[in-house]
């Protein structure tokens, strides 16, 4: 063996000399075709659907898996996919879904009604990743076979956003993952880097922490949008973690297209050649939550007058301009969505007035602001929220926490900060996603830190979700918000714009706001080829 | 000789499970719960525990000791709670990377560092010597980090002489595996082109893990070769009239060579604590990225699984290192 | 190609017998009591200054130590790096008002860089101070008292010595969360079976030595021992690792506030700096070589200045 | 063949220092013709060895000739280039070295390193190398030249599995395997034991006189030159003060320096003229005695397992006022047993009376009150001292350890005993390297006796020190005891030491007692053939048997 070994270095040194380092590509082509590449900082540890979601997981589970239903469009849709009608009872509580016949998962076995089931079944069993959508209202019971092509579900009681999770619930092949069942695990060992789906990709290559790729399959059941002939051979998600090497590797055609990269950045990248940057609104909000139980934060006057001494242009500043200021604690791409009038803006005069009428007229305290570790722009809102509260003479502590101890200190009133910094991305369009973070029922939610307590904003909440008339709930839901700002129990920061940066001959890129930050629909997108 | 590598294998094994219990105390000791983590930013409280029952994170803390280490005595070294994985697993499929990337520094710093230090110990106080002498407590003192980005700016991103990151590019399928390592697998099966990419891939990575390598196995060169150089062996081949060169490179070189070897085992070892920085600058995936990533997410058991592996190339390294000094030393092969 | 004449343990015997015949009844005068110690330090000096890296070392760390002391008064905007924030000045190419150049934040890079140094002081001071208090007297103990003390330390010290530091730092960070407090600590853990290596072995060398033999036979105690003779002839090596160790200490701190498990912004720490400024590359290449630069020629400083010192003091040692 | 081969003329060089320049060598005249044997005696500072040093051109690095110059068989060579060195290196001068351990390479063979001295002799004489094999006979011709057994089996051995000895002997073989025309031997005895150097000596005279060698040797024993050497120079500070046949210079010292030094070899033939201690009355063994050691034994187990015995069974009993000496050559156990006699080191078994007490059981603070009565001076001052205490820090550190005196009354007692040992008071803020030899054996007995022990216990106090200062350290050491009513334990391996001063004497080897007795006696009639040996083999390299030898 080490002849030849031998041998081949020298062979190899000969070739050397005559191959230089290769010119970038404009982008990777194999023999099957165009490779998109995709460069993200974001691993996929577990690919499993039922399992985990994140961004950059549900971008491949995306590709690789079909829901009854898919959100598109901006603002985001509700589409048929897997079922192509549906109907509901006039209760709210039976839900009646028609497959699609001509859906094929990937072995070719078709996708039925069976499938459906078991997929919900092991969802909800399994109780991990998605589960908490429905199993309060659904049971593994509650769902039957009409016939091959039909599926009920019969809720426990009704509950007006059920269908706007759908599209995260993902279908897998049960004989599949039956025949790869260990211990009973419902085969999550195979699932974590294998997939049994019938959506438009099919994986390719594995190599986690590296690069993850996925083959676009060749007779989607539900044909490709760009046309057969210019669906790529495959997208690669490709771990590039540092934001300098993503912007090398975009600058250098090693990538079509990059999330993650510094708002500094995109403002510097759309002026190379060649590179279009994606910039549109999203649903994700951010809010500095006050513990309103316990120490300073509990003084409504004190939460009012920070709220009106935070510099909200800095907040917007922060992203160069890729920013909107929230209007109401619901986004604005939110069904029921209403813009509360004096939502605090900065009034450095009102501040003082409400310090005044606080607990702590003269300040001198200090006030602990915990963030994410490793979360930029949240680091630099805490710079902001320093330097604001100066004047008021209140000192600012900017913590960053590990995610898990963050939110498990967050979790008891006792240990929560006093102030928090929290990004929440709605998994669905239905307003019940974010009013239900003022819930009482949602103390020890990460979302749920300021442990808001208006027994009447919750009586208003449980009532919306439960009726299944629009108009009704929408009253509801404007009369939320209004009370909700009232009480201040959080600063209303800004909703951040999503962005990538792309070359420009990738095409097909379609944006939808209920996606995660980062996500993006790999199914329409293609090169176009000069 | 029988008793000695018994006593080795013993060692090796008694730290190994020392090391183990260190790692796991020290990770324990603070709260933070990565079941959370892993259950999703809208877990209920029930999810979270059902994945705390899954992963035995529900056990006191002693208890889970006890499990770890019994497991360990198995060769288990639990289960990624971010990837579910059995750590065992991932820590091998990553190691390849990691040697592959600390053998070419190494071997980088040995061809470098040993002939500098020779020259600079010859021409002792000459100009040679002054630049080298800078050189490599610069090499020390460059912070790994800022000086991989600075390399990644220059000669990837603004001459695009080599590429960014990574170890091979994006559509190049990986060699058959036969070693892990890239350069090897992809000479074994005769794909040259695959080679020279590799290559590519891995000069500047080895480049930064080996610079401070290099200048400390520079250092410690120069200085033996001066205390050798002024030994009274070497005056006496000096005197019996035995070529300069020959002094030099032969007589001097092999017993300067011995604590250089000491310090070669020394900076194996810290290459392989310091492939965490490198790694994540290049995004080399090798052990060591994998530590970080896992220990930014609390997942601890790779962490442990990490560390236990890095001392354990460590201390085989050593091993190896005792085993050439008894090869060179006559002294200690007959002890 | 024989040792070198001018080593310090070769004095002219006429320096001593000039003053022995000048033997009077008068009290001595300072400077002839402690000629010895004089000559001894003259010799220091003159040894050090024809070194020019030592002195480029001394420098360094001069500087360094005078930013640290005066950093506050220095800087031109001393608030930049308690977190004051100007964001329409952010991201400035270095220009005469903000020789550095300006961060993300718009914070005078400038300044951040002076008033790290006192940061980069504290860390390295009580990262080597905790090592050599806690290795030293572990280390004397090992390698003066033997046994089954000597077998535990040991152990327990190559238990620590068989994990590269940096990883069994990133560990303990890992566990304990990010932030400065937890990274000193975290090093200082790893940092001192390091000094009791270093003293182990010296003490088992000086041990042997028949001055301690010899104190033994005039009756003296261990503690006495360890305290006389032990320790004084440990001093040049520990002396010399921890001007070395200061270099590593903030170099270290400053990997794991990179890896962004070390200090954090808006502390102005130079390593936690460029784990921001690295984002910022290459357009904005001043916000992380600053820093970079800052770290390099501390550590460079220390080294230098250590390695100059183990020149004159300890020249045998061998490089660790 | 006309005029002599080496010829050194006016040589003076300088070194330079922190302190300026020091001259070493100032105005060397020699002269060496072939066939020539010259010694060049001298002591520690005296400039021998870079003397010859620069006939080799590996003198010191920082020196500079100021005058004069050296001249090899008609060629210049004060100042070669290191290129023009390799051809005489070596090939025409060529040097056998003092320590046989220090002076080959641990690394490589025997048979290498002589080998290869061969062949860089036939690279240089430009006859190209001869094959290995060949370089090998030769090699084991010549280890069999030196009177080295089995050659063929040396060849492929490393250094350290030699004994002194045999080293030696190849260092020699090494000198001679480039055939050179002039041979330097630097100290070619003095590391060895008593035994061996005579058997080196022997076989050095006897090479010169079957290869015909031109040998210039140095030492600071006259009795070893004067054993080879026909003429002979004697070196003092950087001097010839005298030059000469050896006989006449051996026999009639023209210079005040050569006399002063051949006085203060020590005459194994001469019987003592000791200063008598107060009652010399030879008391009878057992009770009444200072010190007794009863069947003492140290078994030191080696990492195998192996038990290795260092003293075997040892009694002995020494009397109150006399000096008992403890003669042995290097291994014998004589270290271990002093040690052991002051429990610096654990007897295996045994018992040790001191005073009529049995102080082997003793520990902690009795033992540490014991240690006041008896003390020990150890071989080697230079390290006896600790470098980082001054010389009165030193002295006073046993008052310090073992009373309450105040620090004023230490340091007047410190300088007290610095006026004891004749050394002045400024000493006491000086440091050990910057005194002497004998200054620190002053300082290491000043130490000793500041507690006024009763019983002092010396390791070759003397060995370590030249010969004319050895004299004094001797004659102190016997003042000294009559002034304070001491008792001494002597330990040495120098027989003619041994009989200038010791009352009564045993003999060791290998951790056993050979023969005690009277000095006298012992060596006027030794009864056993061991001490016979150590006697004959002292007497070889002493003066007064030379003396005779050329005298005759």
């Amino acid at each position: 063996m080490f002849g030849k070994i031998i041998r081949n270095i020298a062979i190899a040194g000969l070739l050397a000399s005559s191959v230089l380092a290769s010119p970038a590509a404009a982008f990777e082509r194999t023999d099957k075709g165009n490779v998109i590449v995709f460069g993200g900082r974001q691993a996929i540890p577990v690919l499993d659907p039922h399992v985990r979601y994140d961004w950059s997981t549900r971008m491949i589970q995306q590709a690789v898996y079909d829901a009854l239903l898919k959100y598109e469009g901006d603002p985001a849709e509700l589409k048929p996919w897997l079922a192509e009608k549906w109907e509901t009872s006039a209760d709210g509580k039976t839900w009646t879904f028609h497959l699609a016949k001509t859906a094929k998962f990937h072995n070719g076995d078709p996708v039925t009604a069976e499938a459906v089931r078991y997929s919900f079944e092991r969802g909800l069993k399994l109780n991990k990743g998605v589960a908490w959508m429905l199993k309060d209202f659904l049971a593994p019971e509650g769902i039957s076979v009409v016939d091959d092509y039909t599926v009920k579900f019969d809720l426990k009681a009704p509950y007006a956003p059920f269908l706007s999770f759908l599209p995260w619930w993902y279908i897998v092949n049960p004989a599949e993952v039956k025949a790869h069942e260990v211990d009973g695990d419902y085969g999550q060992k195979w699932l974590t880097d294998h997939a049994a789906g019938s959506g438009p990709f099919k994986l390719g290559r594995w190599e986690p922490n590296v690069l993850y790729e996925v083959e676009s399959v060749q007779n989607y059941w539900k044909g490709w949008p760009q046309g057969d002939k210019n669906r790529p051979a495959g997208v690669i998600f490709k771990i590039i973690r540092e934001p300098a090497a993503q912007k090398a590797a975009l600058q250098r055609g090693e990538a079509d297209i990059v999330e993650g990269l510094t708002p500094d950045d995109y403002v510097q990248i759309k002026r190379v050649p060649g590179v279009v940057i994606e910039d549109h609104k999203g649903m994700t909000t951010f809010g500095i939550k006050f513990n309103t139980q316990k120490g300073p934060t509990a003084d409504i006057n004190l939460r009012k007058a920070i709220a009106y001494a935070l510099d909200y242009d800095a907040l917007i500043q922060v992203y160069n301009g890729a920013a909107t200021l929230e209007t109401s604690p619901l986004p604005d791409a939110m069904k029921g969505h209403v813009a509360v009038p004096g939502m605090p803006r900065k009034d450095l005069a009102k501040a003082k007035e409400y310090l005044a009428k606080s607990g702590y007229a003269k300040g001198g305290i200090t006030l602990p602001y915990v963030h994410v570790a490793g979360l930029e722009e949240a680091r630099r809102i805490g710079l902001v929220l320093l330097d604001s509260l100066k004047p008021l003479n209140i000192n600012v502590e900017i913590k960053p926490e590990q995610w898990p101890n963050m939110v498990a200190n967050g979790s008891k009133v006792e240990t929560s900060p006093a102030m928090t910094s929290v990004y929440t991305t709605p998994v669905s369009t239905d307003p019940d996603a974010v009013a239900y973070q003022y819930h009482k029922a949602s103390w020890g939610q990460y979302y749920a830190m300021m442990f808001y307590d208006n027994p009447k904003v919750s009586e208003m909440i449980d009532k919306a979700r439960g009726s299944t008339n629009w108009d009704e709930r929408a009253k509801l839901y404007a009369d939320i918000q209004t009370q909700i700002v009232a009480d201040q129990p959080e600063v209303f920061g800004m909703l951040q714009n999503r962005r990538w940066a792309r070359r420009d001959y990738l095409q097909g890129f379609k944006f939808s706001p209920v996606r995660f930050t980062g996500e993006v629909d790999l199914y329409p997108l293609w090169v176009k080829a000069e | 000789m029988l008793t000695f590598a018994f006593r080795k294998l013993l060692t090796l094994v008694g730290t190994m499970i020392g090391i183990a219990a260190l790692t796991f105390l020290i990770t324990n000791v603070a709260p933070g719960d990565p079941a959370r983590l892993v259950a999703g930013p809208n877990a209920t409280e029930d999810m979270v525990a059902t994945i705390r029952t899954e992963y035995g994170l529900d056990k006191s803390l002693p208890e889970q000791f006890i499990v770890y280490m019994g497991d360990l005595m198995r060769g288990d070294l639990g289960q990624s709670i971010v990837t579910t994985r059995p750590v065992m697993e991932e820590v091998l499929r990553y190691a390849p990377a990691t040697l592959e990337l600390v053998f070419v520094a190494m071997a980088l710093g040995i061809v470098v560092g040993v002939p500098l230090g020779m020259l600079s110990a010859v021409y002792k106080d000459g100009p040679l010597d002054h630049v080298t002498r800078i050189f490599s407590i610069s090499g020390v003192a460059l912070p790994a980090f800022w000086f991989g980005i600075i390399l990644q700016l220059m000669f990837a991103v603004d001459l695009g002489w080599l590429p960014v990151s990574g170890r091979l590019p994006l559509v190049t399928r990986p060699p058959e595996t036969v070693t892990g390592l890239l350069l090897v697998d992809s000479l074994i099966s005769g794909r040259f082109q695959t080679f020279w990419t590799s290559l590519q891939h891995i000069i500047l990575p080895a480049v930064v893990l080996s610079f401070p390598c290099l200048a400390s196995i520079l250092r410690v060169n120069r200085a033996e070769m001066i205390e050798v150089l002024q030994s009274d062996y070497i005056v006496a081949a000096r005197a019996h009239g035995i070529a300069s060169f020959r002094i030099v490179a032969l007589y001097a070189l092999k017993n300067a060579m011995l604590p250089t070897l000491a310090m070669i085992g020394l900076r194996f070892g810290w290459m392989l604590g310091s492939t965490v920085l490198v790694e994540t600058v290049f995004d080399w995936p090798g052990i060591g990225l994998y530590a970080v990533s896992s220990a930014l997410s609390s997942d601890f058991k790779p962490v442990i699984g990490v560390t236990l592996m890095i001392g354990f190339f460590f201390i085989v390294a050593n091993t190896l290192v005792d085993l050439a000094y008894a090869w060179i030393d006559p002294r200690l092969r007959s002890a | 190609m024989t040792t070198p004449i001018t080593s310090p343990s070769t004095p002219p015997a006429a320096a001593i017998t000039m003053i022995d015949q000048t033997e009077l009844s008068r009290p001595l005068t300072f400077r002839e009591r402690h000629a010895s110690q004089i000559r001894q330090w003259r010799l220091y000096a003159h040894m050090f200054r024809k070194s020019f890296s030592s002195m480029l070392g001394l420098t360094l760390v001069v500087l360094f130590l005078l930013l640290a002391a005066f950093g506050p008064l220095l800087a031109p905007y001393p608030e930049a790096a308690s977190g004051a924030i100007d964001m329409s000045n952010k991201l400035m190419p270095p220009t005469g008002a903000n020789w550095f150049g300006t961060d993300e934040m718009g914070a005078d890079i400038f300044s951040r860089v002076i008033m790290g140094a006192r940061t980069s002081l504290w860390i390295g001071l009580i990262i080597t101070g905790i090592g050599a208090l806690v290795g030293v007297p572990l280390g004397i103990i090992a390698g003066y008292g033997g046994g089954w003390l000597r077998a535990i330390i040991m152990r327990i010290t190559e238990l620590f010595l068989a994990v590269p530091g940096l990883a069994l730092a990133l560990a303990i960070v890992a566990a304990l969360g990010p932030g400065i407090t937890n990274c000193v600590l975290a090093l200082a853990l790893v940092w001192w079976p390091g000094y009791v290596r270093l003293v182990e072995a010296k003490t088992l060398s000086v041990k042997e030595e028949l001055f301690v033999e010899s104190a033994r036979s005039i009756g003296a105690r261990t503690p006495w021992i360890l305290w006389h003779h032990i320790l004084p002839n440990c001093l040049s090596p520990i002396i010399v690792k921890m001007s070395m160790d200061m270099g590593m200490a903030i170099l270290s701190a400053a990997s794991l506030g990179f890896i962004g498990l070390g200090a954090q912004p808006p502390a102005p720490e130079w390593g936690a700096m460029i784990s921001v400024a690295r984002t910022y590359m290459p357009d904005w290449w001043w916000y992380s070589l600053f820093p970079g630069a800052a770290i390099f020629l501390t550590v460079l400083g220390f080294n230098l200045l250590g390695d100059g010192l183990r020149d004159i003091l300890d020249p045998r040692s061998r490089d660790r | 063949m006309t005029g002599p081969l080496l010829d050194i003329r006016d040589y003076r060089l300088d070194i330079g220092t922190f302190d300026g320049p020091v001259h070493v060598l100032k105005g060397i005249n020699l002269t060496v013709n072939r066939g020539d044997t010259l010694g060049i005696v001298g002591e520690s500072g005296s400039g021998k060895t870079v003397l010859v040093r620069s006939v080799l051109g590996i003198g010191p690095k920082n020196s500079r000739v100021v005058e004069g110059g050296i001249t090899f068989d008609g060629q210049d060579i004060t100042r070669l280039s290191e290129k023009d060195w390799t051809k005489i290196r070596g090939i025409r001068i060529s040097m056998i070295f003092q320590d046989p351990m220090t002076y080959l390479n641990p690394l490589f063979t025997v048979g290498r390193q002589i080998s290869d001295v061969i062949a860089a002799h036939e690279k240089a004489a430009g006859q190209g190398v001869s094959p290995k094999a060949a370089r090998r006979a030769r090699t084991e011709e010549l280890l069999d030249q030196v009177g080295l057994p089995n050659p063929s089996m040396l060849f492929g051995q490393y250094p350290h599995q030699l004994s002194g000895g045999m080293r030696q002997r190849v260092l020699i073989a090494m000198a001679l395997a480039g055939k050179p025309d002039l041979l330097i031997a630097d100290e070619p005895t003095t590391a060895l034991d008593v035994t061996v150097q005579a058997q080196v000596l022997d076989l050095i005279n006897s090479l010169v006189e079957k290869l015909n060698l031109t040998v210039v040797m140095i030492s600071h024993d006259i009795g070893a030159i004067a054993t080879v050497a026909k003429r002979c120079a004697v070196m003092y500070r950087g001097e010839i003060v005298e030059q000469g046949l050896t006989a006449d210079i051996l026999s009639r010292p023209q210079h005040e320096y050569t006399r002063r030094l051949l006085a203060a070899v020590p005459d194994i033939d001469a019987a003592a003229a000791k200063i008598p201690a107060e009652p010399v009355a030879p008391e009878p063994a057992g009770p009444g005695a200072l010190l007794e050691a009863i069947d003492l034994r140290k078994i030191y187990r080696s990492q195998s397992g192996a038990e290795v015995a260092a003293v075997k069974g040892i009694s002995l009993s020494v009397r109150t006022g006399e000096i008992f000496g403890v003669v042995g050559e290097s291994g014998s156990g004589k270290s271990t047993l002093a040690r052991m006699l002051l429990r610096l080191i654990e007897p295996t078994s045994g018992d040790i009376i001191f005073d009529g007490r049995n102080i082997s059981g003793l520990a902690g603070e009795p033992l540490r009150q014991m240690r006041r009565h008896m003390q020990f001076v150890f071989q080697n001052p230079h390290s006896a001292l600790n470098g980082r205490h001054t010389i009165g820090d030193a002295i006073g550190e046993p008052l310090r350890i073992q009373t309450g005196m105040s620090r004023r009354d230490i340091e007047a007692r410190a300088e007290a005993l610095l006026d004891i040992v004749q050394l002045p008071k400024m000493f006491k803020y000086r440091y050990p390297h910057e005194l002497s030899g004998g200054q620190k054996q002053r300082v290491c007995i000043a130490r000793a006796i500041a507690l006024n022990p009763r019983l002092l216990i010396l390791d070759e106090p003397t060995s370590a020190l030249d010969i004319s200062v050895q004299a004094q350290v001797l004659d102190f050491l016997q003042q000294l005891r009559a002034e304070l009513n001491l008792t001494y334990v002597f330990i040495s391996h120098n027989l003619a030491v041994i009989r200038q001063i010791c009352d009564r004497t045993i003999v060791m080897k290998r951790g056993e007692i050979v023969e005690q007795g009277e000095t006298e006696r012992l060596f006027l009639s030794p009864q056993q053939d061991y001490t016979r040996t150590l006697i004959e083999s002292g007497r070889k390299t002493s003066r007064a048997a030379n003396l005779a030898d050329h005298a005759g």
